[in-house]
């Protein structure tokens, strides 16, 4: 079978009973039942907020709202880019949707770089911790586990990005995994270190401070950074093709599941707050 | 198969979705700054929170149809995720409600305005 | 599938029927049988004392009613199908199969609207028995009296929010007492349910279905005793190690005895000096050599007790005649030396802990450690030498005779540990003296 | 061109080219039998004998902690269990039954049963299937080892769980369990509910998207319809109860007010989330027996299912209805009037879609010739126990009624009848009915029927009295009780119904043992069933259908044998069309599901202890936990990576004109 010898319908799959390809249908299902876990993590943090008790955290007092409205517009930004990358490999395009893959974690990086900035700033500066309020416990646990779906997110689009390598022939798992290593060490130290430490210049810290203090990984993300570049260059025939779609498209549903969690919780956590 | 696909016959896709995808993009950036300029506006409050319940779930109904394809995609695809959706919705809805109750106000709550009281 | 029935076909076949007569016979003659269905024990919720438990079995009837209706209607067309239709022989089930119908639309609507027209008979009343049990009818509220019962990890405090008492340094404060909830017949009784740790349950069947004592919420419930008498309360949800032993007591009194017991509650703990003797006592009381009680056996109320436990109930409040002042003095030195006092309080004589239950008036309780042990000075002597026997895990025993060490491990307490069969003695004399 | 997809994508995957030379960590095993092919197999018939296998272990665990418990109460004020003990006993006995015994004894017919009732070749993600296996393994383990620490005192977890099986808060706080007993439980459950979540994902796209050609959906065997309502239910039930745990574990882990009342926390919260879970599952127990039931009565009336379309749909509607009517449970923690009524009137609507099944039983009953083999004995069995079962149920619905009853012996009756009266009951008609096709052979009629009675007779004893003893007063959950309460009688009878009924269910596994090596050899179609399943070979080849095969009806086995050459010659073009285009393609063997799942043993086991010093050997070897939890995690997380490289793999089957199977791999 040659992928230019057929027209690949996308939104049709003849082996199946109902016409939906068994991954598309698998993901629909996972997210509607992502949809009760979110449900009673936004339940829990809301029916907290209809009477608090004393000593609580006063919300308005902590949130950063340009950040978050930041963070919002970046989160879009990544799911418009998730979108291009689906119509990319729909089309065939391994190169650009390997770039929009990247543009996408690039993206997923700057909201986690941003949350965080958020945590840390609501602990030391604002003293709200996990413990020591009700709303940090809620706070912090839904958005805490948005947060981790967002990384779970970046680390599967990792593994389809590093995948999209795989030799035609078979075989270089070895070097598959060291790429995908450097995947997750340079997008981790940028969301964990560097986003983080420019949010802080942006706000007036200095940039010489931000590197001295965090050379080691900063180091670490640099020699991953260049692994990367020199891992992205093609080398040969690859595996990967318009075939794959619906494997980018899977983990495309999720990515936007992720963005529509994130687009209540901005309006149920943080606007309505502000009323 | 091998071949970089960018080779393949170009008539045989369907057609690209690029500009539309920036234009759902451009839609949802803007609704998303009216939602942040909303609240800070004087208007009355319940206006407000219809407002934000409405762009968000806008919001919500653009990316799932086009981002996510629903809009493209058989319907049962559209049930299934509503199923858990609604679901979902629904058990929120109820127990904010039970919560909201006059039973439910917890003690802890309760001394806090036994406190204002106390003050006022 | 052998060609001959086998004979062991026939008696699986009678078996139902056989079965169903012995049910029969048993269920009509025999005495054993008899009791397993009789509901007239102490917790009955059949036989109710008061409105809510009256309304709640009568709502609970008509759910009897309606299903048995149904159970036997349903019951006999399926037993019918089940005889009527079976294959006789091995020839009819190999013979030509049934006429393969599908199903009827008009029978199955049929019956749907009758169950819904079912379910409204049980729905209506229950409807309207929410409204009735939450809260004291409004003509009643005015005549309501209001207590609050806390839950301890295992045991219950009892508060009577609007009776103060005067407090030796000045003040006054709500009457509290523990385990045994006094309140006067024929009025309501608004009760808030309070727990200081984990969930429990206030339920005392013969007047009230049970509401939790959740924490942090204000639940309440309320009950009236229709005349006086004496309840067995439990807890009814799991609280941990010992909650199959969190009873508790509602004692109803007529309005003047009831008076007269309140008045007495609000005096500070009695004292016993050579004056308020009627006659001098000369031997101790308490025989140890007997306290082995044999597994089985009734704990919480002997057989004079079960006899008439409100009489039984009465008879504890009086004071006993052969105190000995000594002993008793003895006692009231050793509840302090002991550090006893750092848990419990015993109001106007020594003792200022709230983690135990209160012991003013310990001695006229008529059972121990919340309905586990009937309060004869023998079984109090046992509750004092082996807590942790009686009621596993409870927090007298862990905590007082036995504390923890940095490593997190219980320790005995040197001060507690083992009391002498001597200061027990003296204890007993002292708390049973608190009348 | 379509057939040349179908052959690939199968499998749903990418298709590896011809000659690969992937660095393979670990080689795909190809044996099919002894302990690696065991351990790495995915097919879905071996895997539902493995969670049948450890389900019935599991069974016959809950019931030796049931009689243990029986033997308690046989007397008043008993000595011969610490109240600790058997706290831990009732614990672990609804923890076991429900989540170990009888939801996977379900997951174990729907593994076997589904992809036979849809005339598939496997289930949709055949590596995932064994994934959510060895995952529920898991939980089994960390849910059980507390009982070491009763022989092994080098084993500090403090005993089994102790919270009861639904562990309301604050009870489960470090405050009151500071034992690690507890932080295994909370594990525990969360990982079997990740089992159970991936597993019914797989079940759902299986049954929805690998129909055989011409299986509508209103042709669906009753059975898979039930299977696919409970896999939704699942899925959208697990994730409360998923949050709930992580709540909790972040109270005890982490100094979080969840449930901490000092800092504002509601306990009551976590009996919400509990039970809009806690009663979904209860479906999620019985729906599946129903199904089963729905399957066995036609078969032994030879007339098809009375109502199909209105069983179905009454299916639906008892899994939807099931989510609105959680806070029965709580109707005693104070909802207030309108919650209260509300939640009253939606519990007794249940009762129509249920009746409406059973009315339908009676229906297929009526008119037909009734066998009254085993099976037909248990299925009807079932009707009348979970009527009356559901009859307490309603009883209960009557919140002021329900606040005498809650917490009391009567609740234990009413959930034993449907439990046990219905739910195990069910699943014993189905072990019996379907045995003969999983394993070849038939269970003597004689000892089953035997075995039957014993349990029917021990059952009434044991449960009915309960429902006395609930209204008399006794609480549940006591290890003891006094001897004036009037429960003497009650308690003793239940007791030596206890042991009828241990004796019976013996009696029943004994038999089966004994049939699996000598029972007479079963045919293919033993009991003139109507599915799918029976038209293969017993037990079922590899393969499971040598063709693909065509529906044409609602019964579709029962259409075929009476349509016989029509459909022979059908088959036939249909064997000779797939092996025209390389044969039937088989799923290959995996190790990585089992090695993501000790990931996951490894990560979970010392999550629950992180705060505690790694000791071995009597030396502290690491300070906390975590190092080894997060080793766990990464070896998980790398599986699954190894695992998305390896790609589905495969073989082909290639079935001679006489019947002989031969294999092939790679070209073709
Ligand atoms: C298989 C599991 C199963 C099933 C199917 C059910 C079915 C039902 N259950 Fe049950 N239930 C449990 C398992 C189950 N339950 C468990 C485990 C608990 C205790 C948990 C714990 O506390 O540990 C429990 C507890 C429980 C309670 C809480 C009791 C308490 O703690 O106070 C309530 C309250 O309403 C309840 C109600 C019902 C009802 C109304 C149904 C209905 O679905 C029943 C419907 C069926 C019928 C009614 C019979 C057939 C119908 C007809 C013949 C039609 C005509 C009938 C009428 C019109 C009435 N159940
Ligand atoms: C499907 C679920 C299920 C099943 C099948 C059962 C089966 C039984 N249960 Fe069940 N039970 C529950 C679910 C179930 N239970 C739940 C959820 C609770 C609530 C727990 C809680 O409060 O938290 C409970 C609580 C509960 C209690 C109340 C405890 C208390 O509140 O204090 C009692 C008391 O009698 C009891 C008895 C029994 C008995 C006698 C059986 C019998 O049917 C058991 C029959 C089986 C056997 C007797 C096995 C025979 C085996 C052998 C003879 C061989 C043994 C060999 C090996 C182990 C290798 N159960
Ligand atoms: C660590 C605290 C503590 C200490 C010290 C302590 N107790 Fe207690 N005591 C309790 C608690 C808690 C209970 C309730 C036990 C229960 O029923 O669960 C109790 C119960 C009792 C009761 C039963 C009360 C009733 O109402 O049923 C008596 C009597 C009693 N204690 C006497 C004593 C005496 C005498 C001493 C000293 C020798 C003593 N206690 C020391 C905590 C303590
Ligand atoms: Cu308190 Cu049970
Ligand atoms: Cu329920």
């Amino acid at each position: 079978m040659n992928s230019h010898a057929a027209t690949i319908d996308h939104h049709h799959d003849a082996t199946t009973a109902t016409g939906i390809p068994n991954k598309k249908l698998l993901w629909w299902a996972f997210l509607a039942s992502d949809c009760m876990f979110f449900g009673a993590l936004i339940s829990t943090h809301l029916v907290y907020r209809l009477n608090p008790p004393p000593g609580n955290a006063v919300p308005t007092q902590i949130f950063n709202i340009e950040l978050t409205s930041f963070s919002t517009f970046i989160l879009l930004m990544s799911s418009l880019l998730m979108a291009l990358a689906v119509n990319a490999i729909q089309r065939g395009n391994v190169r650009s949707t390997r770039t929009m893959l990247l543009g996408t974690m690039f993206f997923g990086c700057l909201f986690l770089g941003g949350q965080v900035f958020e945590f840390t700033h609501f602990v030391y500066v604002k003293k709200m911790t996990l413990s020591n309020s009700i709303f940090g416990s809620t706070f912090f646990t839904l958005t805490g586990t948005h947060g981790t779906h967002v990384a779970i997110g970046v680390l599967l689009l990792g593994m389809m990005y590093v995948r999209t390598f795989k030799p035609a022939q078979g075989g270089g798992l070895l070097l598959n995994f060291v790429h995908l290593l450097a995947v997750c060490v340079t997008f981790g130290v940028a969301f964990i270190w560097f986003v983080p430490g420019m949010i802080e210049v942006v706000y007036g810290a200095s940039f010489s401070e931000l590197l001295r203090e965090h050379a080691i990984p900063f180091a670490a993300g640099i020699v991953g950074l260049i692994a990367l570049i020199a891992l992205g260059r093609t080398r040969g025939a690859v595996e990967f093709g318009e075939k794959n779609a619906i494997d980018v498209e899977a983990i495309g549903l999720y990515w936007h599941f992720v963005d529509i969690v994130w687009i209540i919780i901005f309006t149920a956590v943080y606007l309505l707050e502000y009323l | 198969m091998s071949a970089p696909a960018t080779t393949a016959d170009a008539g045989h896709h369907e057609p690209s979705k690029f500009h539309f995808y920036i234009q759902i993009a451009m839609i949802l950036s803007v609704i998303t700054g009216v939602e942040v300029v909303l609240v800070y506006l004087p208007i009355a409050k319940w206006f407000v929170v219809t407002a934000l319940c409405t762009l968000s779930a806008v919001k919500f109904m653009f990316v799932i149809f086009f981002f996510m394809h629903l809009r493209w995609d058989k319907v049962f695809c559209t049930i299934l995720f509503f199923i858990g959706l609604v679901l979902a919705g629904g058990t929120m809805w109820a127990l904010l409600h039970i919560f909201g109750a006059d039973a439910s106000k917890p003690l802890s709550a309760a001394m806090l305005e036994t406190a204002h009281l106390a003050i006022a | 599938m052998t060609r001959t029935r086998p004979a062991y076909r026939k008696f699986f076949r009678f078996a139902p029927a056989f079965l169903a007569g012995l049910g029969l016979v048993l269920l009509t003659s025999c005495n054993k049988v008899h009791q397993v269905f009789s509901l007239s024990g102490p917790q009955s919720t059949m036989v109710t004392d008061g409105p809510v438990a009256a309304r709640q079995w009568d709502l609970f009837m008509i759910t009897v009613y309606v299903t048995t209706f149904i159970f036997i209607v349903v019951g006999a067309v399926l037993a019918y199908a089940q005889i009527k239709f079976r294959a006789k022989s091995e020839a009819d089930e190999k013979s030509e199969p049934p006429h393969q119908g599908h199903g009827n639309p008009l029978i199955e609507i049929g019956l749907i609207a009758a169950s819904v027209a079912l379910l409204v008979i049980i729905a209506i009343p229950t409807v309207r028995d929410i409204w009735y049990t939450h809260d004291v009818p409004d003509e009643e509220k005015g005549n309501a009296l209001d207590v609050t019962a806390t839950g301890y990890q295992w045991w219950f405090q009892f508060k009577y929010d609007t009776e103060m008492v005067k407090l030796p340094a000045g003040g006054e404060t709500p009457l509290v007492t523990g385990n045994e909830l006094v309140v006067p017949a024929g009025r309501p009784i608004r009760v808030q349910v309070r727990t200081v740790d984990v969930i429990h349950s206030f339920w005392v069947p013969k007047l009230a279905g049970k509401v939790d004592m959740m924490p942090n919420r204000a639940n309440f419930l309320w009950f009236k005793a229709d005349r006086p008498g004496y309840y067995y309360g439990q807890c009814a949800e799991y609280c941990g190690e010992s909650h199959a032993i969190m009873r508790f007591r509602v004692i109803a009194l007529a309005q003047p005895d009831y008076d007269k017991w309140l008045a007495n509650q609000k005096q500070p703990a009695r004292s016993v000096t050579a004056k308020s003797l009627a006659a001098a006592a000369s031997v101790p009381r308490v025989q140890f050599a007997s306290m082995k009680l044999e597994s089985g056996a009734a704990l919480s109320g002997s057989p004079e007790f079960d006899a008439n436990p409100l009489a039984a109930w009465h008879k504890q409040q009086d004071v006993e005649k052969d105190e000995d002042p000594a002993l008793v003095a003895k006692g009231r030195q050793l509840f302090s030396d002991k550090t006893c006092v750092s848990c419990h309080s015993i109001r106007g004589h020594e003792g200022i802990g709230v983690t135990g239950p209160d012991l003013t008036r310990v001695g006229s309780r008529s059972t121990v450690a919340a309905g586990v042990l009937e309060n004869t000075p023998q079984l109090l002597g046992e509750w004092l030498r082996r807590p942790n026997h009686y009621k596993p895990g409870n927090k007298m025993w862990f905590g007082g005779f036995k504390v923890q060490d940095t490593q997190g491990e219980w320790q005995p307490n040197p001060k507690l540990s083992e009391l002498s069969d001597a200061e027990i003695n003296a204890l007993v004399s002292y708390l049973h003296s608190l009348k | 061109m379509a057939e040349a997809i179908a052959k690939h994508a199968y499998t749903g995957g990418a298709h590896a080219p011809v000659k690969k030379a992937t660095f393979e960590l670990f080689a795909r095993p190809t044996a099919k039998t002894g302990l690696v092919g065991w351990l790495t197999t995915v097919d879905h018939k071996k895997i539902g004998m493995l969670y049948g296998g450890f389900a019935i272990f599991f069974f016959l665990v809950g019931g030796l902690e049931a009689l243990l418990i029986r033997t308690q109460l046989i007397v008043p004020n008993n000595h011969f269990l610490e109240a600790q003990t058997y706290n831990e006993l009732f614990t672990m006995h609804g923890t076991t039954m429900i989540f170990l015994a009888v939801m996977p004894l379900n997951a174990a017919f729907f593994n076997l049963l589904i992809p036979l009732q849809v005339g598939a070749r496997d289930v949709a993600f055949p590596r995932l299937n064994s994934f959510s296996l060895w995952v529920w393994v898991v939980g089994a383990i960390l849910l059980n080892v507390g009982w070491l620490s009763h022989f092994v005192p080098a084993w500090k977890f403090g005993g089994a769980p102790s919270v009861g099986w639904f562990g309301y808060a604050p009870l489960t706080s470090k405050a009151f369990t500071p034992q690690l007993s507890t932080d295994l439980w909370v594990f525990g459950l969360q990982v079997l509910g990740l089992s159970s979540i991936v597993a019914s994902l797989n079940f759902i796209v299986t049954i929805i998207n690998m129909r055989a050609p011409g299986l509508t959906m209103m042709r669906l065997p009753v059975f898979t319809w039930m299977a696919l309502v409970t896999s939704f239910l699942l899925i959208l039930a697990l994730p409360a109860i998923a949050i709930a745990l992580v709540e909790v574990m972040f109270d005890r882990n982490f100094g979080t007010n969840f449930f901490e009342v000092s800092g504002g926390g509601q306990p009551i919260l976590w009996q919400h989330l509990f039970w809009v879970f806690g009663h979904p599952e209860v479906y999620i127990l019985i729906l599946p027996p129903m199904g089963y039931v729905s399957e066995i009565l036609p078969t032994f009336s030879r007339k098809p299912l009375f109502g199909y379309p209105i069983i179905v749909f009454s299916g639906v509607a008892i899994g939807f209805i099931g989510f609105g009517v959680w806070s029965h449970h709580m109707f005693t923690t104070g909802l207030g009037n309108v919650a209260t009524a509300a939640f009253a009137l939606a519990t007794m609507a249940i009762a129509v879609p249920t009746g409406v099944k059973i009315f339908n039983w009676i229906g297929t009953l009526w008119g037909g010739q009734i066998m009254t083999r085993v099976p037909m004995m248990f299925a009807l069995g079932f009707i009348w126990m979970f009527m009356l079962g559901g009859f307490s149920g309603i009883m209960h619905s009557a919140a002021p009624a329900d606040a005498q009853q809650q917490d009391s012996y009567f609740v234990i009756a009413h959930f034993h009848y449907v439990l046990i009266g219905g739910a195990t009951f069910a699943l014993l008609a189905a072990i019996h009915y379907w045995f003969p096709k999983f394993f070849g052979r038939m269970v003597p009629e004689f000892w089953g029927k035997l075995s039957f009675w014993l349990i029917f007779i021990g059952f009434n004893c044991t449960f009915f009295p309960m429902h006395f003893l609930g209204l008399n007063g006794m609480p549940r959950r006591t290890w003891t009780y006094d001897s004036n309460m009037g429960w003497n009688e009650g308690n003793l009878v239940a007791s030596c119904g206890a042991y009828l009924l241990g004796l019976g269910i013996f009696t029943y596994f004994a038999v089966l043992i004994w049939s699996f090596f000598k029972g007479k050899v079963a045919g293919n179609d033993p009991w003139d069933g109507r599915t799918m399943e029976w038209s293969i070979p017993s037990p079922p080849p590899e393969h499971n259908f040598a063709a693909i095969p065509t529906v044409h009806a609602r019964d579709a086995w029962w259409y075929e044998k009476h349509h016989q050459e029509e459909i022979a010659q059908e088959r036939a073009e249909h064997i000779q069309a797939e092996e025209s285009h390389g044969g039937i393609h088989m799923p290959d063997q995996s190790w990585y599901p089992i090695i993501a799942a000790f990931g996951l043993l490894i990560g979970t086991y010392n999550m629950a202890q992180l705060h505690h010093p790694v000791e071995m050997f009597n030396k502290v070897i690491f300070a906390t936990h975590l190092p080894l939890a997060i080793t766990g995690l990464c070896i998980l997380v790398t599986a699954c990576y190894l695992w998305s490289l390896e790609g589905p793999g495969g073989y082909h089957l290639h079935i001679a004109p006489d019947g002989k199977v031969t294999e092939s791999r790679g070209d073709h």
